[in-house]
């Protein structure tokens, strides 16, 4: 067992947790965004869907990625300023509005991929051209250091970086202090002459714009294939991980690599004879349970704090 | 890989054999999932296809993972007065085995299962026996390591779809497989728990060839996709399954074990047309009348030049008439115990 | 409802069959066929009128776990998991006991499943009253917990051995009574109806009923009266998860008579659906779980006997529910106000 | 006399079920203070909030600084120096007191808030105003008297030099009244006009110029400050006579009802937790609770009634401990209690008054037989206490969010003293209440406490606790500093205590 040990926990596992949690950490970030504005944007799931079609379709008909990264990011963009006149202006109630969308997307995308590329299932091929690969020739003599740092995925650095960007605009920037004042108390925005509306259809734009990315990185960064329903839950796990972290994009991203890196010992423990129903419940209830403990023992210090003793 | 429209009912030019009057035979396919997974129920509708080039037919698919859905899709269907109704999986032995009195009428067909009535045919396949190949293949591929990216370890790989009991049919005669060809050989088993999910199957696969394998086989229908992509990515190596799969990634997969689906589903519909239908017969698949098998790996000779490993594909042969003549008994997973 | 609401609902319907109509016409087909089937499959005959009140009762149920526990101010999106563990429990009671009367043993069967179903659902509720987790991460979380655990114990312990991921088949005592053969819509059809009328009566007539509704929307209220908010709202979510473990039971005892591997396709988000759109009004959820029962089953139909592709079909009921969803589109009397009540609807938000 | 800076005229508003002006009016001229009175409900707030923007009335002129505003939002009153305090503050909880007060127009450099340029800005005000705060505390940790100066700061910050105060009175107390009064002359003698909103007619005497009174929504009079007073005020106000002095009789105490020994009890600040309290309540008499809020009341008055734990010390009711018992045992036990905060916790706003009204009394008998309410006596039980406490309206089913301040919590006190307990604990009952209201409340108490009840009142408005209290104990950082008679206390010596001073003469009775 204990080589087995060393074959579970070594240094590709840090890769490894990077690349699984980089899809979720997107549709996180896409529902941090309008859930700072008060809007939580269950609709991630499907709008990820319409951007990884899109990116498979213009990348294989174009042969360009960029192409395909910014047209997925447009009909993302697209499809959350239909969810946003739904729910700000006709008064849809947004968990329906993001269901729907969830359903409009599997169903729509299953439609056009008999459509337009004439095949049903999953669709690959050569000439779709896939995001490039962060690849350094000199740090690949190594195979530690070519497995931690070489041969990234272009969004999964991006993801990083973005997390970063994200945190800096909602605590420092004007921008974020008047997003957040709209989401915790839109009337005081409202007296300080912001325009609530106006606020909040602008971040569901921003949110179709990651969502689109986010599903653009799962057809061309993460694979190289577009599939039916490929997403399959990852825009739900964006969510959680967005209440993981509290809508913090730093908090958040820490509850995504916790997912990660629990699903990537996961995937490394399955060889070993366990039920795999039990290892693939792991990173779930991993989470479930760091969240539950970080926030009884905040809870316990506060309780702690105002004792008279 | 691409099925075209695959909902609209459309009729094939005659021939010869079909019924006198005309009028063309009416097929359902009742799916339990979708089409294009690449494997079991692409592979059902391709011997429907073959089927209507032979005779003419009116074909309806009824795709969907809704169990719920199945019952209503395969009543429906037999109330409508489909010459007959092939269901495309095990799980709906019950449904038909419920229903086949009710429309005495109509003829059924169960694919990958046994109904004991008489206006159902039934066929099943030996995918353990197919699996066994597999394995053995995998096991002594693992050693070449002239081959690019092949190791020396004696480590192979195993990914499926849900945990459930035909994907261990598959598992015990891959794992039968590869410790026939050397006791020492150790095969790392994951499921994805879906069979819908690529991306999960390539991060099972890469954490496979992390720790050591060089191959791995699939046996994951849409997740499966995952892992063919994961072996090309990495230039390791995948083996494929139901379909011939030899050519979604040419020179990254080996062989495809081959489970004739089309076969059956094409035999149904030839028994209506040529009014040769028995009811009660249950076709079995196995090796012996290669109904399951590897694939010829003429894509992998290709791709390989003169570094391919000749000997794997003599030992399947002598494998295979091994099987055949009961010399070899593969094992089977409780419930696929042949009849 | 005003009559103004019912005017509105009525063009609601019609826009969004018209803009069907246009897409079914642009894809080739012809419109009124589809919809004439769409028609038959969900009302005609038996089996077909069956099929409807088989896919109603589940979703009336979910829906109602889902607006109990948004009484208490919890959202559950845990009723999934409730479901699949209720129904997995319901088929254990059914068929590992033998020799019970009819009667008694489809009681023990849903008591089993429902215990099971309230037990699971206490676990997010505990967390969120004690200790201020986000109830939506967790129960999506442990959504997949629990569907993993059912396919563990399908698989192995409780497995049938048959080939097929289910278990054994229930004792025919446990099974609920087939009305509307050939359809499989069953008695349970009367349990969900007898549980939504006590469900209203609870709520809306009982002292506990009081103490739920407090507790969602004012727990300090509901503190000061003594009514112990946090155990309220645990409370609330048990009751939720019971109805959610009694939809996966009446699921198993009543259509398939085992447990089946997977057996959901998110039945239960559906139910949510139903009862985010009637805003949680237990009144309106029946009208609303049979709305979407409508559209299910007349998609197969128009499946069925319509060149329509079911992917088209699809889009087409999703566009329906997002439609349906946009109560301010006809609102024509409201327009003109809508100027001046920006801010009252800014602070109704709060 | 110089121009108008404001005329409003033949304003109408209506709500969904009322109608909220009525062919209302007022006006402002630049460098007064104009005190704007009338009973909860009369439409004070909802003008204003028309004047900046947040409504848009249904019919009638706004003129400012000589423009006639056609349609107006809170920005462009804004721009027009409008601005405006709130009754509910509009501070975001979560964010800082900086924040807030720069929100909306927040000084930039290189896409960065410049927080450094904000806080030289902002102490310019708090040097300039003596308006004392903490930038970088949360909002959600000050005081409400600091978060009343933060509101001021904001308006000033952007610019404002038309200030409507909406009842900023109404959660200060003496000392941060005098204090805001001292705020409000400079500001004034600076050149800004001020609308000043309260139901204290002292204050009202204080520091107007002059005085608009409305009246279920109609404009009733403006008159200047000189030629008026309260007694007059408060008629044109209520339409009648009122007498809020209630003429005392000698109490007939009994026996010692509640007796609080040495706790000890947890709280956020510093300042509120409890260490070592102890006095007690005899039935019969009214035991005031005074202190600067705070200083630990809350904590006091939540530990009794069991709704935050007691970590040292012992609470005992007729003899028997209620310490640490769950908030419904010490109901039961015989305790009932008007809260601090009739939104927070007096009152589930989104339930009818009859469901309000019977919330202390659910399981007992008629009104509940086993789990199934009775709503027929229900309905009963609610018509009558609307009628003994004259709740207006009179409808037992309108949701109680739709009522007044004093209607509202004319229900809490109407349910809670209706339980007849041996102990009342009435917190705050008058805050932010009409002057007709105060008169029906604190008539309601004093009836309470001639049938025998004892009280134990918590106000951090000392007149009230002066004039209901036959014994007063005065707190100071979570600590009793002083228990007076009725006799000896004055407002002067109570203060004094109230703030950590001592008595020289020492002639407390405990
Ligand atoms: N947003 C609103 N929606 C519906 N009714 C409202 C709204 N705001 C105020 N009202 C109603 O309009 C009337 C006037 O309310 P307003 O707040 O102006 O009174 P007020 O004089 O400020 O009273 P108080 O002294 O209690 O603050 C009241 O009957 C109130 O219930
Ligand atoms: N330990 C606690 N347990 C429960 N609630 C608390 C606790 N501490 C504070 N609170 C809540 O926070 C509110 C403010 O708390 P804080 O301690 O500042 O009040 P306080 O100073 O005791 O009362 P006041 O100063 O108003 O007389 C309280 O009304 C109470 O609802
Ligand atoms: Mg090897
Ligand atoms: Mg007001």
């Amino acid at each position: 067992m204990l080589d087995n040990l060393s074959l579970i926990f070594d240094y590709t596992l840090i890769h490894a947790t990077i690349r699984a949690s980089t899809p979720i950490l997107f549709a996180a970030l896409a529902a941090i965004i309008t859930q700072q504005a008060d809007i939580l944007n269950i609709g991630t799931e499907g709008i990820m869907l319409f951007g990884a079609f899109t990116a498979v379709t213009v990348s294989y008909f174009t042969g360009s990625w960029i192409l395909a990264l910014i047209m997925s990011m447009v009909v993302g963009l697209i499809i959350a300023a239909i969810m946003g006149f739904a729910h700000l202006k006709y008064k849809a109630d947004i968990m329906v509005v993001g269901m729907a969308i969830n359903m409009l997307a599997l169903a729509l995308t299953r439609f056009l991929l008999n459509e337009f590329l004439n095949t049903s299932g999953s669709f690959y091929s050569d000439q779709i051209i896939a995001f490039p690969k962060l690849k350094f020739d000199f740090l690949s003599k190594n195979p530690v250091i070519n497995s931690l740092f070489n041969n990234y995925s272009l969004f999964e650095i991006v993801g990083i970086i973005m997390v970063v960007v994200l945190w800096y605009i909602l605590y420092k920037t004007v921008w974020g202090l008047r997003l957040r004042s709209v989401g915790l108390f839109p009337m005081a925005a409202e007296t300080a002459g912001i325009n609530v509306y106006k606020r909040k259809f602008e971040v569901m734009l921003y949110s179709g714009l990651l969502g689109g990315l986010a599903g653009a990185h799962l057809s061309l960064g993460y694979s190289n294939l577009f599939a039916e329903n490929m997403t399959n839950g990852r825009g739900f796990m964006g969510v959680a991980a967005m209440f993981f972290g509290g809508g913090n994009p730093i908090l958040s991203w820490i509850g995504c690599l916790i997912f990660g890196l629990t699903d990537s010992i996961g995937s490394r423990l399955q060889s070993y004879g366990l039920p795999s129903q039990f290892i693939l419940m792991i990173p779930y209830i991993a989470t479930v349970a760091i969240l539950a403990i970080s926030l009884a023992r905040k809870l316990r210090s506060e309780e702690k704090m105002k004792s008279s003793l | 890989g691409c099925s075209g429209k695959t909902e609209e009912a459309n009729t094939s030019q005659e021939n010869g054999q079909a019924k006198e009057s005309g009028e063309p035979i009416k097929v359902a396919l009742v799916l339990a999932g979708f089409l294009g997974d690449k494997s079991f129920n692409d592979s059902a509708y391709e011997g429907i296809k073959k089927a209507q080039e032979d005779f003419n037919l009116e074909v309806k698919v009824m795709e969907s993972k809704v169990p719920s859905d199945w019952e209503s899709n395969l009543v429906a269907m037999a109330a409508a007065d489909y010459d007959i109704v092939i269901g495309v999986s095990t799980q709906l032995q019950d449904i038909i085995k419920k229903h086949a009195s009710e429309f005495s009428d109509v003829k059924f067909g169960i694919i990958d299962a046994v109904v004991d009535e008489p206006n159902v045919m039934s066929a099943t396949f030996a995918q353990n026996e197919g699996s066994f190949l597999a394995g053995a293949a995998a096991a002594m591929f693992t050693q070449k390591t002239d081959i690019p990216n092949v190791n020396s370890e004696k480590i192979i790989g195993w990914v499926g779809g849900m945990d459930i009991p035909v994907l261990h049919d598959f598992l015990v005669g891959y794992k039968q497989g590869a410790k026939h060809i050397d006791p020492e050989m150790k095969i790392l088993t994951s499921f994805a728990g879906t069979f819908n999910d690529p991306l999960k199957g390539k991060e099972l696969t890469l954490a496979q060839y992390s720790q050591g394998a060089d191959i791995v086989m699939n046996v994951a229908s849409n997740t499966g996709n995952g892992i063919l992509e994961a072996a090309k990515e990495t230039g390791n190596y995948a083996i494929g399954v139901d379909l011939n799969q030899d050519n979604v990634y040419p020179g990254s997969i080996l062989t495809s074990m081959l489970k004739r689906v089309d076969r059956a589903s094409y035999l149904m519909v030839e028994s209506i047309a040529k009014d040769s239908f028995k009811g009660g017969e249950v076709v079995n698949m196995d090796i012996s009348n290669g109904g399951v098998g590897l694939t010829d790996m003429s894509v992998m000779k290709e791709a390989l030049g003169d570094k391919f490993p000749q000997d794997i594909l003599d030992k399947i042969k002598e494998l295979t008439e091994e099987v055949k003549s009961g010399e070899i008994e593969v094992e089977s997973y409780p419930g696929f115990e042949k009849k | 409802m005003t009559k103004n609401q019912y005017l509105n609902t009525l063009f609601t319907i019609i826009i969004s069959l018209l803009v069907g109509g246009v897409v079914i016409i642009f894809m080739g087909f012809n419109p009124i066929e589809a919809y004439i089937q769409l028609f038959k499959g969900a009302f005609a005959g038996k089996f077909n009128f069956g099929g409807t009140l088989e896919r109603f009762v589940p979703l009336l149920l979910t829906a109602l776990a889902f607006a109990v526990s948004a009484k208490v101010a919890v959202f559950n999106v845990g009723v999934e998991g409730e479901l699949y563990l209720g129904a997995i429990a319901a088929a254990w009671a059914g068929y590992s006991i033998v020799g019970l009367p009819k009667g008694v043993h489809i009681i023990i069967c849903i008591g089993f499943a429902m215990v099971v179903g309230s037990l699971w659902a206490a676990i997010p509720g505990l967390l969120k009253a004690y200790y201020k987790v986000n109830e939506v991460c967790t129960t999506i979380l442990l959504n997949y917990v629990a569907i993993f655990f059912t396919s563990y114990l399908v698989n192995n312990p409780l497995s049938a051995k048959t080939g097929v991921p289910q278990t054994p088949n229930m004792e025919s005592t446990a099974l609920l009574s087939k009305i509307l053969k050939p359809s499989r819509a069953n008695t349970g059809l009367f349990i969900a109806i007898a549980v939504l009328i006590l469900v209203y009566w609870l709520v809306q007539h009982t002292t506990i009923g009081y103490k739920l509704r407090s507790v969602g929307l004012n727990p300090n209220y509901s503190d000061y009266m003594g009514f112990n908010a946090k155990r309220t709202m645990v409370i609330g979510m048990m009751m939720s998860g019971a109805i959610g473990g009694l939809a996966g039971a009446i699921e198993v005892m009543g259509i398939y008579g085992h447990f089946l591997d997977n057996f959901s396709p998110g039945i239960a988000f559906d139910g949510m659906l139903a009862s985010l759109i009637a805003r949680n009004n237990i009144k309106m959820i029946p009208v609303l779980a049979l709305f979407l029962a409508v559209l299910k089953s007349g998609a197969l139909g128009m499946e069925r006997f319509t060149g329509v592709p079911k992917s088209l079909v699809d889009a087409i009921i999703a566009m329906f529910i997002l439609l349906a969803a946009m109560e301010g589109l006809f609102m024509i009397k409201k327009w003109k106000k809508n100027k001046s009540s920006k801010i009252d609807a800014a602070k109704a938000d709060i | 006399m110089a121009a108008k800076l404001v005329e409003m005229n033949g304003i109408n508003k209506s709500f969904p079920n009322v109608k909220a002006i009525d062919n209302g009016k007022f006006d402002l001229y630049p460098g007064e203070i104009h005190s704007l009175i009338g009973e909860n409900g009369a439409g004070k707030s909802t003008m204003m909030k028309i004047l900046y923007g947040m409504y848009a009335p249904d019919s009638g002129t706004i003129k400012v600084k000589g423009n006639v505003l056609e349609e107006l939002n809170p920005k462009q009153a804004i721009n027009y120096g409008i601005g405006m305090v709130h009754q509910e503050f509009m501070l975001v909880k979560e964010l800082t007191v900086l924040e807030n007060i720069i929100l909306g127009f927040e000084p930039q450099k290189n896409n960065r808030i410049d927080f450094a340029k904000a806080r030289e800005k902002i102490q310019y005000y708090i040097e300039s105003y003596g308006l004392e705060i903490q930038p970088n505390k949360k909002v959600i940790d000050i005081s409400v008297g600091e978060a009343q100066r933060v509101e001021i700061i904001k308006t000033l910050y952007r610019g404002a030099d038309i200030l409507i105060l909406d009842e900023p009175t109404a959660v200060l107390t003496p000392q941060e009244t005098v204090k805001l009064f001292e705020i409000l002359n400079s500001l004034k003698n600076d050149g800004k006009s001020i609308v000043f909103i309260s139901h204290k007619l002292n204050e009202v005497m204080e520091i107007s110029d002059r005085i608009t009174v409305m009246r279920h929504g109609e404009y009733i009079d403006t008159v200047n400050k000189k030629d008026t007073s309260i007694p007059e005020l408060a008629k044109m106000m209520v339409g009648r006579a009122v007498f809020l002095n209630i003429k005392r009789e000698a109490p007939k105490i009994g026996d010692t009802v509640l007796s609080v020994k040495n706790i000890y009890v947890s709280g956020e600040k510093e300042i509120s937790k409890l260490r070592d309290v102890s006095f007690e309540v005899r039935s019969g008499e009214i035991v005031g609770i005074a202190g600067v809020d705070g200083n630990g009341q809350s904590g006091l008055v939540e530990a009794i009634t069991g709704l935050r734990g007691v970590e040292k010390g012992d609470i005992l009711l007729k003899g028997k401990s209620i310490k640490n018992l769950p908030p419904l045992k010490i109901r039961q036990a015989g305790i009932a209690h008007i809260p601090e905060d009739r939104n927070v916790r007096g009152l589930n706003r989104d339930f009818s008054i009859q469901e309000n009204l019977i919330g202390n009394r659910l399981n007992e008998n008629p009104y509940a037989t086993w789990i199934k309410m009775n709503e027929k006596e229900i309905g009963k039980y609610a018509e009558k206490l609307i009628k003994d406490f004259d709740i207006r309206p009179s409808n037992k089913d309108i949701s109680a969010k739709n009522l007044s301040g004093g209607n509202a919590q004319k229900i809490v006190v109407a349910r809670e003293v209706d339980m007849h307990t041996d102990l009342l604990i009435a917190a705050q009952p008058t805050r932010g209440v009409d002057i007709g209201a105060i008169e029906a409340i604190r008539k309601t108490l004093n009836q309470a406490k001639e049938a025998g009840t004892a009280i134990l009142l918590v106000s951090a408005d000392l007149e009230e606790i002066l004039s209901l209290s036959d014994r007063i104990v005065v707190m100071y950082e979570g600590k009793i500093t002083g228990i007076l008679q009725a006799s000896e206390a004055t407002e002067e010596r109570v203060g004094l205590l109230m703030t950590g001073g001592e008595l020289d003469d020492k002639k407390s009775i405990s």
